[in-house]
């Protein structure tokens, strides 16, 4: 059994457009979300809101390092990852506001963000639910010899679940090309993972199993990037599974889109020091550090933000499903 | 008498059981925290102790066998699941073990077992936070299944099912947890297994589940308006349930309408439509008639999620429809308070 | 024609799907083993290679889960489970995920998903290896539901299963894998969502679900030694269920007996007597009745589960009540052959 | 954390009446197996029969170990561990006849022996499904502060059940005095370990829980024994579960009292390894070695013989249950 651990990776060899892209996407991600925070008040998206803001890094690095043919499983706290893995802000907003223009229809909603054909299998409200779905879809990669991989992303809670020891014997044992992303921001609604683990360090029981395992607690997008790409070429190389616990900070409430730092299951100190790692923020920095003009920078972030307005505006002006498209789509069509 | 909110009334039901009788503890995911379960569970922790009130591991499945290994040891487990979707990671413990040990042990063997989860609604909860499985669970031998609709009935239910010796299903529609009404202080139990005639009425008998009722009130008082004079009976207990009361209001109003708060295809309005049919065959004058959920996994916009509950005007309509009076106006009616009321985030 | 088994039947349309479309593969704990799922999925491994044909860590929620991802990438899965029961432990991924994972995605993502499971019976199976779970099934938006009841109808419903876009729960009693039949040799697909008359009557519908339909047939053809002339309907599909045929003949007949092969209570004979009681109102000269387990868990010892299971015998003398007949003499008439058949261990 | 691991217990100090009672209660397992065996073709007990033959030493051992005041869940696989608790081969055989004066009137049969008031609370034919029952019974027992332990006794196959892996981390995380006893015989009806499992070593895993971890592969019920009583000292004292797994082989076919010896999964290199330590001789040659007298313990065993005679007829001339029965202990009569 092969053990590997990256708490920093190599980001070295990350090419200039791939910094850039990570940015983009980070910017993207941060700023819708920024947005639903500001009209959330209207309500017009009459749909619950598992944030991803602060742990967008994991979502962006791992979605970008496995490219546009990879597959994607996500958890309810799937708008990060949607937006990593098909950057539509158009669909993303037409879902949340329920409108034809969005993934469903309107009928997903903020937990069920999916674009099939574009490797964004699904996102679900059920914990755990969606990473045995990951096995059978990297099955499939695997039965096509196409060289794809799948994430399923997670979080610390969802390890509690059956559904992840099965899925994780299952891939080890099938030697399935399947990365598991566990989004670790330590908390299961209000509990601490030291209240529902029954060992010391997650990532040590995994490294038992037939699997690669990566860890990471930088909140640095290009870290996470560079530690899945290595991952992806094991896993392909070497024909086994791929675990990566990636310490992240959820910066709002479980579920809304409100700041809940006075909780009392919060601590200041921490949300001090995950704060001062903004994934977005650090990936701007380093931009700059590396003589990326503050001028393109700017330009790139008006173009977005100008790009979500008119995603905003267009869900608006799109149309509610009419009532009889409640029945469309429980079968498929073609029997 | 004073008035307490549903949620209240289940909370007081707990801190009085507990008081009682220390063989009762009260857990699940996200119970002992400062949300408390929507309220119902606040308190509990600080006053019993984090042994017998406590948050568990995120695991459905085992979390209910445990209840079933406590209650053999003479424990008297409240297991509490914020959705009764997450209840579908437990079919096999609370069916295949749970339901028949009492029945493969010899018959004497005191099970009592409360699970107690919440039906999601509204703001977008979708497919997977808004199921109530009521007929998986009336389906089966061995389980008794609660479902009360006013808050007198939510204390009184509760602390009769966990004073029972049989697992109890104890299923709560999440709008429920906001009415008010009088509630006695002391401890009190509602026996099991009685159905409730909630409105008197020699037209039409409405036989409705969990919030259903609330909507079939509504209505029936807006018929009455219009010259209609509905029954309205809830039966509180879905198993084993007290079919007597419908029975015998059936053959007095010889209509009957059920208002399921679920799918209808296969679904316990099936099963009360087919004992109705069965038991009022000359007593009826037309066939029974059943409403609940569209044959739709539930959407998320509230576009169709509209379309996809039944509610007070659904039911209005399907009673002038049976009554064959002419469409009624119902023009500036509120028929959605409730929904209104509820605004995010889940 | 020849005639091969149920079993035989199974496997063969295995054989010729596999052969026909690479993207079909056959998984499930025990399936490439030496005994091959009661021999209906015997070489296939051998012939198709251990990647389409698999054994599975025993592992029922998530290798159910897996079904619905090989499906998302175009595969054609079909997932074995040597007992129904066992299905209870998958019933997350099924209800809350694979039901409703088209709709949730657009509606035009195609899950080609069959789940094959046997319901067991006889020598002591008891009540965690019995459950047939039907209306577990029919009641959710999303799945379809086939329980074939002949070898002919076994080859060509799977084989339109596996071929169909949408996730199907295919049923079978394992006592019918012994039946033998005509069943082609070729590849044939009989399509979902047909009901069959196995024989036509006068005097009674009787609308049976599974196994159940090989005791009506063999209580029809007693019955008309009595002089009564019994209709047997087989839905075949239990969702989406076509309806048509059983209308159309209590129109005919004024009677209807549901046989269901599951608990009554709630269970999809509900379903039927409530439809047939609304559907043929002004038709039925007499209430819906229906048979079915009894409301008690699945007992292990033979003396009690003879007293279970409904059979011809129960069929019988529920008609001759119906009919208003006299108590018919029986003796000397065998009601047990398939289970005499039986002689465990398993 | 804490790992420990005997592969040879120290059996010295097992006192001889001990030693004589583990004899006894093996030789009665062993001997109501070959009497089924025997009879079972006479088709008078038509329940499924999942064989303990060849693996008694590990209900015997541990259910001596953890005494009458001891909890147990029993797998489906349930003779030894049933017989083991209760000794009582009238209920048994009773139950087996299907009749009265079995455990539950014959109403559970095979899979479902129990005696709740002694502490057997129950078998499954459910695979892992006992599991998660323990840990709520090692709950009321450390609520109640009794000193009492749970054992809950499974295959190797179970431990790829999700039920297993939530239930190893409840009880870890919650401190609960249970042992978790994997009758490992290699086995899932015809499928090995290696074909199912994700990992090398299924202790290796566990030893990375907050618990206790024991292995054995002697097949010898002292050893055994000696095990348990160590592990349920530590897990008493220390507050912890306990994990043991415990090597054994399956003599019969899976379910059913043929020899299957023949069978493409079997070996019959194994077979042989096996049986020269099978557990009944092994225990009845130490006696011997020890000094006990041929003659007593061939008085005993003809005890044995004629108690198990005598619940054969007991079972045989009882009634079966009367067709009303069917409707009884649906519920339990006091509401
Ligand atoms: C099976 C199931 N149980 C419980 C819940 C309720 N619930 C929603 S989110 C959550 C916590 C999940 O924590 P984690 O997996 O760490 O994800 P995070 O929210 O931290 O991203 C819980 C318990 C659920 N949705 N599904
Ligand atoms: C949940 C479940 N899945 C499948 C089965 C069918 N089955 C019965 S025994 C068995 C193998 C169990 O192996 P193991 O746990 O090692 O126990 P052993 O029979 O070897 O004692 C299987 C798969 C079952 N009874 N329950
Ligand atoms: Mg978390
Ligand atoms: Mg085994």
């Amino acid at each position: 059994m092969t053990q590997s651990s990256a708490r920093q990776a190599d980001t070295q060899a990350i090419p200039a457009e791939v910094s850039i892209a990570l940015y983009r996407t980070l910017y993207l991600t941060r700023r819708c979300e920024e947005m639903i925070v500001k009209i959330y008040p209207d309500d017009e998206m009459k749909t619950p809101m598992h944030m991803s803001m602060g742990q967008e890094a994991v979502s962006v690095g791992v979605c970008k390092a496995i490219g546009q043919d990879g597959d994607v499983l996500a958890s309810y706290r799937s708008h990060a990852t949607y937006l990593a893995k098909t950057e539509n802000s158009h669909a993303f907003f037409g879902e949340l506001h329920g409108r034809v223009n969005g993934t469903a229809n309107g009928k997903g909603g903020s937990m069920h963000l999916a674009d099939v054909e574009n490797g964004m299998l699904g996102s679900t409200g059920i914990v755990a639910a969606g990473i045995p779905v990951a096995l059978g879809a990297a099955y499939a990669n695997k039965q096509k010899q196409n060289g794809r991989v799948v994430a399923t992303f997670f979080g610390d809670g969802a390890t509690d679940e059956a559904a992840f020891w099965e899925s994780l014997n299952i891939a080890c044992s099938m030697k399935l090309p399947v990365l598991f992303v566990c989004e670790d921001n330590d908390l299961a609604v209000h509990t601490r993972k030291a209240e529902r683990q029954g060992f010391a360090s997650l990532t040590d029981v995994v490294r038992q199993y037939a699997c690669l395992v990566y860890e990471d607690d930088t909140n640095d997008v290009e870290s996470i990037y560079a530690l899945t790409r290595a991952a992806i070429n094991r896993v392909l190389t070497e024909g086994k599974p791929a675990f990566l616990n990636i310490r992240t900070y959820r910066y709002l409430e479980p579920c809304g889109t409100a700041m809940d730092t006075d909780a009392p299951y919060r601590s200041s100190e921490e949300d001090t020091f995950w704060k001062n790692r903004d994934c977005v923020s650090l990936q701007r920095e380093r931009l700059l550090a590396s003589g990326v003009q503050k001028d393109a920078i700017t330009e790139l972030e008006t173009t977005i933000d100008s790009s979500i307005e008119a995603s905003v505006s267009a869900a608006k002006s799109a149309a509610h499903p009419s009532p009889e498209m409640l029945y469309d789509g429980v079968f498929h069509e073609k029997g | 008498m004073r008035k307490v909110s549903f949620a209240e009334a289940i909370r007081e039901a707990l801190f009085q059981e507990m008081e009682r009788d220390p063989s009762v503890f009260v857990y699940g995911i996200g119970v002992p925290d400062f949300k408390g379960i929507f309220g119902t569970t606040l308190g509990l922790a600080e006053q019993y102790g984090s042994a017998r009130c406590f948050d568990t591991p995120l695991s459905e499945e085992s979390m209910t066998g445990f209840a079933l290994g406590a209650a053999l040891k003479g424990m008297r487990p409240v297991h509490i699941h914020i959705r009764a979707d997450f209840l579908l990671l437990a079919m096999n413990q609370i069916v295949n073990m749970i339901s028949c040990h009492n029945y493969l042990t010899g018959g004497d063997t005191p099970l009592p077992i409360v699970i107690r989860a919440i039906i999601g609604r509204g703001w977008g909860q979708g497919s997977q936070h808004s199921k109530s499985l009521f007929s998986y669970f009336t389906h089966i031998p061995g389980l008794k299944v609660v479902t009360p609709t006013t808050p007198r009935d939510a204390k009184g239910l509760l602390i009769a099912s966990i004073r029972d010796n049989n697992p109890v299903v104890f299923l709560e529609h999440r709008w429920l947890h906001w009415i008010e009404d009088e509630v006695p202080e002391e401890p009190y139990a509602i026996p099991l297994s009685q159905s409730n005639v909630l409105r008197e009425g020699s037209d039409i008998t409405i036989v409705a589940t969990s919030w259903m009722n609330v909507e079939a009130m509504h209505a029936a008082q807006i018929l009455s308006t219009k010259g209609i004079d509905a029954e309205v009976i809830d039966p509180r207990t879905l198993a084993p349930m007290d079919m007597g009361p419908i029975t015998k209001s059936v053959r007095k109003t010889g209509r009957c309408l059920v208002v399921d708060y679920d799918w209808v295809n296969s679904g316990l309005s099936a099963e009360i439509a087919a004992d109705v049919s069965h038991s009022c065959f000359n007593d009826l004058t037309m066939p029974v008639e059943r409403v609940g959920f569209a044959h739709t996994p539930c959407p998320t916009v509230r576009a169709l999620e509209n379309h996809f509950y039944p509610n007070s005007e659904t039911i209005i309509r399907k009673v002038e429809q049976m009554m064959d009076k002419p469409h009624m106006d119902l023009s500036g009616i509120d028929f959605y308070s409730h929904e209104r009321r509820f605004r995010g985030p889940f």
